[in-house]
C-alpha cells in the first residue's frame, strides 16, 4: 500500500509571533527583518492602490497577493543575486526584494515606454534580465521546466547559484509540472520547487484539484526532497528556501518546497470569490493566521518597529508609488517600433512590408 | 422572443443539450461549481448535478484526453478550455489523437465531442488572452473547427456541434460574449455546420470573415455602401469543412474579395481560402485575393487598436482591391 | 524528509515454480491456468516468426514482447469482457486473451483489406471495437487520459467495468501520464494504471527517465493506491489486478500497479540494443527470470502439463499462424476508398475532390 | 572531399559545433550512450562528456522547456524530438514560450536554441511515422524554420541554425536519412538562413518544395525536360522567414508556378506561399499557382504511394499548369 510518508508543516514563527518551542531559528540580521517587513507592507501597499486603480479604468488588470506575502518575500531573501527567480505572478514581492524599482513595476502595469517589455504584455507580467528575474509569462506551468533547464545549465558551467520558480498550487496539475521535477531529478538540478499552496486556483479548491494527501509529497514521485512549511511564516520560508540552496549547490538535487498559505484576495480583477466560497467560513480563520500580524508582533516585542513607524512607512509607500504612477501615466506609450521588433533579432521582410503597411494606414487616417 | 448576449445564448444551449441527452457532460478548469471564468456552463451542476459537470484540475492535456475517455465509451463530452491561448497543452491530444482516432482504428473508435473555448483579442489582453489559433487546427484534419459571431449563430451552432458525430472545436468570440445581443428562441434549434451565411449581398466584393470580425466586416460593408461600393459579406461559421460553393459562387459573382481574419497572417485561415479561390477562380477574379489580418507579430497589449483589423483597415483594402 | 514509502515487491510463484511461503494465493481453474500457459507460448511463437518475416521483409516492422508475457496475459485474464483495455503497443498477450483472432492480428501487420484498421497502421497497431480493445496508438502516454475519462464514463453510468492501461516505465516521464493519474485520483475513476517497468526505453535505462525509487510511488502523489509486483509472476499479477479492479468497483479509486520485469527482446525490429546494453550482464539474470519457466515448472510438478504438449502446442500455434500469414499475404489490401473514408462520418468536398483527382491519376498512369 | 549521407553529415555538423563552442549542448530521448535512434549524436557523448550530450526522459514537452531554460542561462541547446511526429506534446513549449520570449521580455529573454527533429512520410510508417507537420509551426512567428534537403544542405543549414540567435526548427527529411549522399566539406562552414536555391534554372514553370520532396522535384524536372517543358526548381531551404525574392522573381519569369509538399493541403505551408504570391505577382501568372500536395487525411500505411507526392504527379500538375 503506497501511504504517502507524513510531512510536518515546519513553523518557527507562530501565529503570536513567538517562536515555537525547540525551533532552529534561522540567522536573519535585524535590520533584514525590519526591512522585510517593511517590503511586505509595501506589497499591501501596492497591491490595494493598484486594485483600486483598475476599479477606476486607470489599469487593465491586477493581481494581489494578500496573505501570501510572506512566501514570495522570504523566498527571495534567501537567494543571492546570481541565483535565478521564474516567477509565476503573484510574487510581487520577490520582485521587489530582487531590487526591481517601483517605477519600473509600474510602468509594466501601464505598458508605456517605460516598461522593460516595451508595453508588450498584460498588468502583472514584469521581468529584469538585470536581475535574473525571468518575465511573467501567462501559460501555467511553463516556468517549471524552464527552470529545471536553467538549473542544470548553472550546474554544469559549474556556477554557485541556484534557480528557483515559483507556482500555485493548481499548477502542479499541468503536465509541465511533472516534466520540470522529473529531469531535475534525474540530472540533480539546482532547483528549488516553491509551491505557493494558498487553497485555491481561481474558484477550484485543492481538493478537486488533486487527491493527493498534500503538494509536498509529489517530491516522491521524482526523487527529489519534499518539504511542507507555514507559508505564513517568514523565517519558515526563509530557512527552508536557504536549506533548500545549500542542498541544491552541494549536489542533492532540488527541492520541493510547499508553503502553505491562503490567497485572501480575489484571483485577479476580473474575479468574484463570494461566487464560489465564504468570506466568514474559508477565509476567516486565515485573517487570523496572515504574515504581517505575527512578525508586527514579534517585532514589536524585540523593540524593532512601532504602529507610528508603520504609519510613516505606509505614508513613503504610498508616496513612493504615486509618484511612480504619475510618473507613468505621462509616459507615452512604447513607439509603434515596438509592435514590430523582437520578433527576431532583426525585421524580417514580412514585417518591413506589415510595419510600413501600418504605417501607411495610420497615415492617411491621421493618427500619425 | 427573448435577447440574449452570446454567454446567455451559450448557456442557454448547453442546458438544452443536458435536457435532451443525459449523455452529455460538461467540465473544465472552474466549470463546475462556479460555472467557468465567463459563466457559459453556469447552472448546470446545481441542476443536472456534480457527475454531468464538473471542475477539472488545471492541465488542458488532460481535459481533452479525459474527453476523449468519455467520448469513446459513449458520452458526449463538452469540454471547455478556459481561453484558446491555453489550448496547446493539448494539442497533441487533439491533433494526434482526437483527429485521427476514427481514422486509424478503421472507423471503430469515433470520438464525438465539442471543446468549447473563447478566443480572440480586441480586449487589451496581451499575448495570452488575445490569441486567435484556429488556424493551427485547421491543417488537422479529422476536426470540424466552428466559429459563431452572434448570440443566435452561437446557440444553433453549439447544439449542432453536440449532435455531430465528428469532434468539434467550438471558437467562441470571448471581445463579444456580452456586447453581442440578439433575439434568440428559447427552444431547441440547430444551424447546420459547414454552411456559411451570405449575411448581406453585394456585388463589387466578397469580403469573409467569422466570429467577432463578421462584425468589423458589416461595419465596413456600411462605410462602404456609403461611398457607393457594394460588399458582400460573408459568415463563414464552419472553417473545417467549410463551404466551398458559396464562396465559389460569390467570387464568380463579384470577382473580388477580401479575407479579414484576426490570427497573424502567415498560415492563417486566410492564406488557405486566398490559396483555394485563386486556384479555383483566376479566370473571375479581376484582383488578387486580399487578406486584412493580425500581423505577423504577437498580440501587443499596448497596440490593440494597431493590431487588431477595424474596419477602416478593412474598407482601405476592399478600395484597393477595386481600384487593382 | 519526503522518504518514498517502503512498496515490497509481491511475488506469489517464485523463480523456481513455487508458491512463497505464506502468500495467499488466487484461485484461478487449473484449465484457465494451462490455457494462459498456453497463450504466453503463443505469444511467443506469434513474436519469433513475426520478427523473422520482418527480417525477410515481409512485413514492416514487429515488437515482440518475449520475457514480460505474464504481465499483459495475466492483467487481461483478470479482468472481465465488459472492462476496457487501453494498450501501448507490446501487449499483443492481452490481446490473444480477450479474444483476438489470429487472422486479425495478422491482418493488421500486414495492412490488408481484412486489417479492422482498414490497412491505416503500422504493424502492431491492434484493436478491436467488439472486445472492448482499444486501437493502439503509437504517441506515448496518450491512452492515459483516456482510460481515466473512459473509467469515469464506466463510473457515472453506474456500470460493473474499469478501464485499464498498460504502459511502459519510460512512458511514465510524459505529462499524460502526470495527467491521467491525476484525474483519475481527483474523481476517484474505477482506473487500473498497469506499468510494465522492463527496465529500458528504447537505449534509456529506468535511472535516466526517473529518480523515483520506483514507479509504484509515484501513485503518492496522485492520492491513489500503488502497488508493486513481480511482473513475471502470472499468480501475482492476476492477483494484483483482480485487487485493483475490485477496489475500484467499491468506489476506493484508481490503482498504479508496477510490475517488474524485463524486455528480453530488442524494442523492435528498428532496433539493435547490443548498441546500448550487455546481453551477458544486463540480460542474463532476466533469462532465468523470465514468466514461462517457473509456470511450466510449476504445471509440471501438478501434473498439468508435459514436455510432449508443449511441443503440440507449438506446433498447433505455429500452424496456425501460417494459416493466417498465408490468407494474410493473399488477402488483397484495401480499397483506395480506405485511403479517405473515416476522416469524418462523411467525405467532406474536400476529400471528394482530392478523391477524384487521385483516380484520374492513377488511372493516366495505368495503375488503375 | 568525403562522401556523406545525411545522417552523417548532421552528426559532422554536430561534432564542429561541439568543439568550436563549449556551450553547445545536445540532448533528447536516446540522444546520449546510444547517439539517437538516427544515430545523430553519435559519438558526442563519448567525446564530449555526458553533461553536454545526454538521454532525456520521454517528454517531450520537457524537452522543449529544459531547453528553453538552457538558452536562457547562455548555452546552446541542440535538443532532439524524436521524430517530428511526437513534438505536438511540446507544441505550447515552442508556440507560447520559445517564440514569444524575447518578444514578451521585450528583448530581454531571446532563447537561441535548436531543435533538430526527423520528419516525413514515404518510409511506410504510417500515421505517426510520417507526418510533415511543419506548416503548423510556420503560423508561429519568432520561430525560425529549416528544411535541409541534402547532405551539404543539411551540414551548412544546421551550423548556421545553431549560430543563429534566434529559435530554429530544423526539419530532417528522414526518407533520405540515408539515401540522400554527396560530397560534404570536413571544415566547418555556414549555409545562410532565409536564403532559397535555385537548384536548376528553368523558363517554363517555378516548382518549389523543400526538404525529400525537392528530390521529387528534380526528377519531375526531368520528366518534364523530356516534354520540352524546362522547369525552374527552388529549394526553399528556411520556411520561416522565407525568400521572398527569390520566389517573387522566379515566378514573374516563369508565369507559373507550383508548390509540393507532402503534408496535408489545407492549411499547408503551400497555402501561404500560394496566397502570397498569388497577391504579388497575379498580373504576371499565366495560370493559377498549383498545389501537389499530402491529402487531407492522416498518413495511411498502405497507401504510401498514393499519399506521397511523385514526380509524376507533378509532373501532371505542371502540364496542367501550362496548358492553362
Ligand atoms: C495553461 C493555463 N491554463 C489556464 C490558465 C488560466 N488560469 C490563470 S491563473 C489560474 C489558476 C492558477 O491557480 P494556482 O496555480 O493555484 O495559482 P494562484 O492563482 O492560486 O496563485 C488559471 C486556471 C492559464 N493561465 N494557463
Ligand atoms: C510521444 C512519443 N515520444 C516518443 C516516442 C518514441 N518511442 C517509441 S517507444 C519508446 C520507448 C518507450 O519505452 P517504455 O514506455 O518503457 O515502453 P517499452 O518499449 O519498454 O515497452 C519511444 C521513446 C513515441 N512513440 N511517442
Ligand atoms: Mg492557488
Ligand atoms: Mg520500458
Amino acid at each position: 500500500m503506497a501511504k504517502a510518508p507524513k510531512l510536518p508543516v515546519k513553523q518557527i514563527l507562530d501565529e503570536n509571533g513567538e517562536f515555537v518551542k525547540g525551533a532552529q531559528v534561522p540567522e536573519i540580521p535585524k535590520e533584514d527583518l525590519i526591512s522585510l517587513f517593511k517590503t511586505i507592507l509595501k506589497v499591501r501597499v501596492v497591491d490595494s492602490r493598484m486594485f483600486k486603480m483598475q476599479r477606476q479604468g486607470r489599469i487593465a488588470f491586477y493581481m494581489a497577493s494578500y496573505g501570501e506575502e510572506a512566501t514570495h518575500v522570504g523566498a527571495a531573501y534567501a537567494l543571492k543575486p546570481q541565483d535565478w527567480i521564474f516567477p509565476q505572478y503573484r510574487e510581487q514581492g520577490a520582485a521587489f526584494v530582487r531590487g526591481l524599482s517601483l517605477q519600473l513595476f509600474v510602468n509594466q502595469l501601464f505598458g508605456n515606454s517605460g516598461d522593460l517589455n516595451r508595453g508588450r504584455q498584460m498588468p502583472m507580467h514584469w521581468g529584469s534580465r538585470a536581475l535574473n528575474l525571468v518575465t511573467v509569462s501567462s501559460p501555467l506551468g511553463t516556468q517549471i521546466p524552464q527552470c529545471a533547464g536553467t538549473a542544470y545549465g548553472m550546474k554544469i558551467k559549474k556556477q554557485d547559484a541556484v534557480a528557483l520558480t515559483f507556482f500555485g498550487e493548481g499548477t502542479t496539475s499541468e503536465g509541465d509540472f511533472h516534466a520540470g521535477l522529473n529531469f531535475a531529478g534525474v540530472y540533480k538540478a539546482p532547483a528549488i520547487f516553491f509551491c505557493r499552496n494558498n487553497g485555491w486556483a481561481i474558484s477550484t479548491p485543492i481538493h478537486r484539484q488533486t487527491a493527493s494527501e498534500n503538494i509536498a509529497v509529489k517530491a516522491v514521485g521524482y526523487g527529489i526532497e519534499g518539504v511542507r512549511i507555514d507559508g505564513n511564516d517568514l523565517f519558515a520560508v526563509i530557512d527552508s528556501v536557504r536549506t533548500a540552496r545549500e542542498r541544491a549547490l552541494k549536489g542533492d538535487g532540488p527541492t520541493l518546497i510547499e508553503a502553505l498559505t491562503y490567497r485572501l484576495s480575489s484571483h485577479s480583477t476580473s474575479d468574484d470569490p463570494s461566487a464560489y466560497r465564504s468570506e466568514d467560513k474559508d477565509d476567516g480563520p486565515w485573517k487570523l493566521r496572515e504574515p504581517a500580524i505575527r512578525l508586527r508582533k514579534f517585532l514589536m516585542k524585540e523593540n524593532l518597529w512601532s504602529g507610528k513607524e508603520e504609519q510613516d512607512w505606509e505614508k513613503t509607500c504610498e508616496k513612493e508609488l504615486l509618484d511612480a504612477i504619475r510618473v507613468a501615466e505621462n509616459t507615452p506609450r512604447a513607439e509603434l517600433d515596438a509592435l514590430f521588433e523582437d520578433m527576431y533579432d532583426d525585421l524580417p521582410w514580412n514585417l518591413k512590408e506589415q510595419k510600413n503597411q501600418l504605417i501607411t494606414f495610420l497615415k492617411n487616417e491621421g493618427k500619425r | 422572443m427573448p435577447v440574449m448576449n452570446m454567454i446567455e445564448a451559450i448557456n442557454n444551449a448547453l442546458h438544452l443539450a443536458f435536457e435532451r441527452d443525459s449523455e452529455v457532460v460538461a467540465f473544465g478548469e472552474d466549470s463546475g461549481n462556479y460555472g467557468g471564468v465567463f459563466r457559459a456552463t453556469k447552472g448546470l451542476q446545481e441542476k443536472f448535478g456534480s457527475d454531468r459537470c464538473f471542475d477539472a484540475p488545471i492541465c488542458e492535456q488532460g481535459i481533452a484526453g479525459f474527453a476523449f475517455g468519455l467520448a469513446l465509451y459513449g458520452l458526449k463530452p463538452v469540454a471547455e478550455i478556459q481561453f484558446s491561448d491555453y489550448m496547446y497543452p493539448a494539442f497533441d491530444q487533439i491533433v494526434n489523437e482526437i483527429a485521427k482516432s476514427r481514422y486509424r482504428s478503421g472507423g471503430q473508435y469515433p470520438v464525438p465531442m465539442v471543446i468549447r473555448t473563447p478566443y480572440g483579442g480586441g480586449i487589451n489582453g496581451g499575448l495570452y488572452h488575445s490569441q486567435s489559433p484556429e488556424a493551427f487546427y485547421t491543417h488537422a484534419p479529422g476536426i470540424k473547427i466552428v466559429v459563431p459571431s452572434d448570440p443566435y449563430e452561437a446557440k444553433g451552432l453549439l447544439l449542432a456541434s453536440v449532435k455531430d458525430p465528428n469532434p468539434v472545436l467550438f471558437f467562441e468570440p470571448k471581445k463579444i460574449y456580452r456586447s453581442a445581443k440578439g433575439e434568440v428562441p428559447v427552444d431547441y434549434y440547430e444551424i447546420p455546420l459547414s454552411k456559411a451565411r451570405i449575411a448581406r449581398e453585394g456585388t463589387h466584393v466578397t469580403l469573409i470573415g467569422w466570429g467577432a470580425i463578421h462584425h468589423i466586416n458589416m461595419d465596413a460593408a456600411k462605410l462602404a455602401e456609403k461611398e457607393g461600393i457594394s460588399v458582400e459579406v460573408i459568415d463563414l461559421r464552419t472553417l473545417i469543412p467549410y463551404d466551398i460553393e458559396t464562396l465559389d459562387a460569390s467570387v464568380r459573382k463579384t470577382g473580388r474579395c477580401v479575407i479579414v481574419h484576426e490570427a497573424p497572417r502567415t498560415s492563417g485561415f486566410g492564406a488557405e481560402l486566398s490559396a483555394t479561390l485563386h486556384e479555383r477562380n483566376i479566370l473571375q477574379l479581376q484582383a488578387p485575393v486580399q487578406r486584412i489580418t493580425g500581423w505577423d507579430t504577437h498580440y501587443p497589449f499596448s497596440f490593440d487598436y494597431e493590431y487588431y483589423p477595424n474596419p477602416k483597415r478593412v474598407l482601405w483594402a476592399i478600395k484597393q482591391t477595386l481600384e487593382f
